[in-house]
């Protein structure tokens, strides 16, 4: 295992140290229990938002904290969802008494400590709503099993309902508005290599040399399908055309096109993919009105792509053009 | 022994917290197979500071306080889906044995069946689904027909769950992280179960001591 | 070989065909000779910026094209430095009258076709000024070799120009305050794995699971020489200590501290670095007042990092914090 | 063959890009050992480019308009390092044979020496330093040596060429790339006397057909 890291145990307290040095003029990160705050928070009226997961997906959660996004963001152990006390501290001390909207990427651990986290608020007699990612439509939905992955789509989800929470809006409309986004957005992934979990201290899959796996979350696990190497124009098509018709989008439609990088592929590749991802969405119809090309939510250093693509009418663009200023997002500002 | 005190139980917990720890890699290695492989560190991690917890001497008052600190700290360390799930279950242990200072074979079977009554609330899995459920009703089942005394009930918890356990690999996984593989998640023990018996055996091994 | 790719020789035109479609906001590309201008330019009276260099080192330098950094940049095949033809054509696209500045990474090839450039630009009657960087303190510094390469500071050095144009400054005066940054600003990287060049097929040098490859430069190739794999604090050390020494730092001295990642290694182990850099500049007295903190200037999937230190005063921390808006640094506008 | 005219130079540059294209992998292994493993692709794709202008038949003009046609192109199309050190040679090639239809073999030795020459300027490469120079001083030394027909003086030349790219293995780096390396890059023969070396050879082949 390569990785410039001291200890599997210390990776998360010394990511935060890094964060809380590197982003002091923001950020204010809190070491018992772990979390990471606005420095400015909690702002009065303002409905808080966190989030939260597993870390080894940076720049999500904590790289969204600040203006125009995120109040909080709890990380927990490499690929492991933070405890319910994370999230209880975390919403307590940016509750600006307008309620606490909680955005979770569907996994059932997630889910879980969320609402575990939900229901202890809840007995200091704090509004909470929740808000699932659950895009990810390499995964079969079923009511039957623990249905879809949150995957890209939550970077959209926590900029659109940042901007939304900004402007002043109530949390039962972000949460509608959450549910909107929700319905509005599909991503799909892929795997050029695996990622190594350092408490694991090996890769979480194998693949050959010219071997891919389809269908990826962000947790290292392995995909739906094991495919050959392709082209980046192949696979990117094997990635929009599932995303495309599961909506279905439909021609005529604005949406806004996320590139991801899964944490070791670099720039110069996903630009290669979106230009791709662009014309496949408009031979559709589609008119791509805003995009992002990067790597924003991640599996450690695992090198492949995933693509998201959310229906966007005049609202959500103007929310997603709104000013953001976090270490990981920033415009207008 | 015929009853189980909290000295008993924090002779279980201890043996567990080093069974788990000793199997943290293979539960690791069961969950990289068709989750995300941190079954194991996140159970270790937990376990430890449980023991850290109880290393200050007996927690004061009933059974119900003591299962109730293991429960709270297993939720606040351990994260994923089995912090919730494992943490809820000995809060749950703790509630049904609030004033009760030690367990019989029968009353410990039914202590368990009320905390996989809480898993199964709180995960929404039903046995077949590939998940810890599947180890811990025939365990549950056999506890409760064992009758009897300690060691036999939970001996034959024990066999059950580490049986049901080796029998989730042929299972496709409904629920959990596995879920996401579908048809490659077959051919593969699930990871929770697999926990799951080992808690029970370490359980099986105190009481026949 | 494991690339979203379409095939070697297509690479950098497509990558600009995805560049072009996701920033038509901001930039323009040109696709015969290649480079990207800032939509808006030339701006009357305002020193033209102009930089380029091989691909593969993205977000550099294309992605610093924009309002408070570069006017225009030309990018070579991978790892190749462009052509004069390139710059000659950026330089007249983005010439605002005021004259153009170059800003060359040290190496022979780079140097001689800006060189080139820079003589055919003259011959058109448009004044030229170049500022080399070459900060490298892995390489030994000698009259008589091709000096030391420009690696991080290059990043810096954009932005902090960039800055002074866009006050209006005079090209002489953009010159000098080049000089100055070059003379106050030190780097060195290290490897953990090798990078892949499309065309080549294999990786550029072998290592071996507990081997890293120390003083590499941003191009793939092998470094000065080869350790054993070691610590994020470690090699946090081996990277600064040479740093801070060689030029040198003093204690009381203010610094802009840069961890860059070479392109597969993921933020959370650049924090970690970053923390252990911090920690160090402090014992060694010194202040960080900015910092950046992400994967700058790569080397194609090269998973490591480099560490920039430049000696910052107030004028300069003053054109930091001044406006940008490029697709790879934006803040203030 | 006593005299070169652009009908020979012409063919000379289809044997050399058909040399580079074939060598092109193995140049780029050379300069992946020591620099940054691009010298093949940058000289194939120059070279692929000067076919390519020459395809509409010939230059018109003299050989000054021929080799500063290749020169442009070279410089517009290679890049690095190699891109204005050959490109710049031919240029200089053109400037100096300004007004020349034809060139005899001592003719070709002396404008081969310009050629070098401006290599040298714009590199400021010495013998020594591991580069093409260290192919070409001796590469020139001999043509000019060897005098008479031109048969002899390109042989001369590549065999010299080739012998010199050979012996850059043991020097250490002072230019280009491979000079970051320091004492590592000691072992390993220069991919641009590599490229001199075949540039040469084709030409030998040419004239000696
Ligand atoms: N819905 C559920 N009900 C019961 N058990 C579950 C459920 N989901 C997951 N599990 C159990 O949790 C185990 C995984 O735990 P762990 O790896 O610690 O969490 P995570 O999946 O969040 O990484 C699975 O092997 C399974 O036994
Ligand atoms: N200063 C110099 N003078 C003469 N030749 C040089 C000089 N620097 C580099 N070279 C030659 O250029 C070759 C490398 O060319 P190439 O790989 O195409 O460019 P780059 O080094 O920019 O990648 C070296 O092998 C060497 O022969
Ligand atoms: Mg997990
Ligand atoms: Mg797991
Ligand atoms: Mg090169
Ligand atoms: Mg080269």
């Amino acid at each position: 295992m390569k990785k410039l890291i001291n200890s599997p145990e210390n990776v998360v307290r010394e990511e935060l140290e890094g964060i809380a040095l590197a982003h002091a003029d923001r950020l204010r990160v809190c070491f018992d229990p772990f979390y990471i705050a606005r420095k400015d928070a909690p702002t009065k009226g303002k409905v808080g938002l966190i989030s939260g997961g597993g870390s080894g997906h940076e720049p999500l959660h904590g790289g969204f904290v600040g203006l125009g996004m995120l109040d909080a963001a709890c990380p927990g152990h490499v690929f492991t969802s933070p405890t319910p006390d994370q999230m209880f501290e975390a919403a307590k001390a940016v509750n600006g008494g307008a309620g606490i909207l909680q955005i979770v990427k569907n996994y059932t651990g997630d889910v879980m400590n969320f609402d575990l986290a939900a229901d202890m608020l809840r007995e200091e007699s704090i509004e909470v709503a929740t808000v699932l990612t659950d895009d990810d439509v390499a995964v079969q939905d079923s009511l039957y099993t623990a249905g879809r992955r949150g995957v890209g789509l939550t970077v959209l989800m926590e900029k659109i309902l940042g901007a939304a929470a900004e402007k002043g809006m109530s949390l039962g409309q972000i949460k509608d508005l959450g549910e909107a986004i929700r319905a509005s957005g599909r991503s799909m992934g892929m795997a050029l290599t695996p990622c190594t979990v350092p408490h694991l201290g090996k890769p979480s899959f194998e693949l050959k040399e010219d071997e891919i796996e389809v269908g990826i979350g962000i947790h290292g696990e392995p995909g739906r399908r094991r495919a050959a190497l392709a082209s980046a124009d192949e696979i990117t098509a094997m990635l929009m055309e599932p995303i495309l018709t599961d909506l279905p989008f439909k021609s005529g439609e604005s949406i806004i096109l996320f590139v991801n990088g899964m944490g070791g592929t670099p720039l110069i590749e996903l630009y290669i993919v979106f230009r791709k991802a662009v014309q496949i969405a408009e031979k559709h119809g589609l008119k791509v009105v805003r995009n992002l090309v990067g790597s924003y939510i991640t599996s450690l250093e695992m090198a492949g792509t995933s693509i998201t693509a959310l229906r966007a009418d005049d609202t959500v663009v103007g929310l997603w053009d709104a000013p953001v200023n976090t270490p990981g997002l920033r415009w207008g500002v | 022994m015929q009853e189980l005190t909290q000295a008993e139980m924090r002779v279980w917990i201890w043996e567990a917290a080093a069974v788990i720890d000793k199997n943290s890699a293979l539960l690791c290695d069961l969950d990289a197979a068709i989750g995300d492989g941190d079954h194991g560190a996140n159970m270790t991690r937990g376990f430890a500071a449980v023991l850290k917890k109880l290393e200050g001497g007996a927690v004061a008052g009933d059974l119900g306080a003591f299962f109730k600190t293991i429960g709270m700290t297993l939720l606040s360390t351990v994260g994923g889906a089995a912090g919730p799930l494992y943490g809820g279950f000995f809060l749950e242990l703790g509630k049904q044995s609030a004033g009760r200072t030690s367990l019989d074979g029968p009353s410990l079977a039914v202590l368990i069946e009320a905390g996989l009554a809480d898993i199964k609330r709180r995960g929404k899995a039903e046995p077949g689904d590939k998940t810890m459920v599947d180890a811990l009703v025939p365990a549950v089942e056999a506890m409760k027909a064992a009758g009897g005394d300690l060691a036999a009930v939970t001996r034959a918890g024990a066999e059950a769950a580490r049986l049901a356990a080796t029998n989730t690999a042929p299972l496709q996984a409904r629920k959990g992280r596995a879920s996401y593989l579908g048809e490659r998640s077959i051919g593969h023990q699930d990871p929770g179960a697999n926990s799951a018996a080992l808690l029970l055996e370490s359980l099986a091994r105190i009481c026949s001591a």
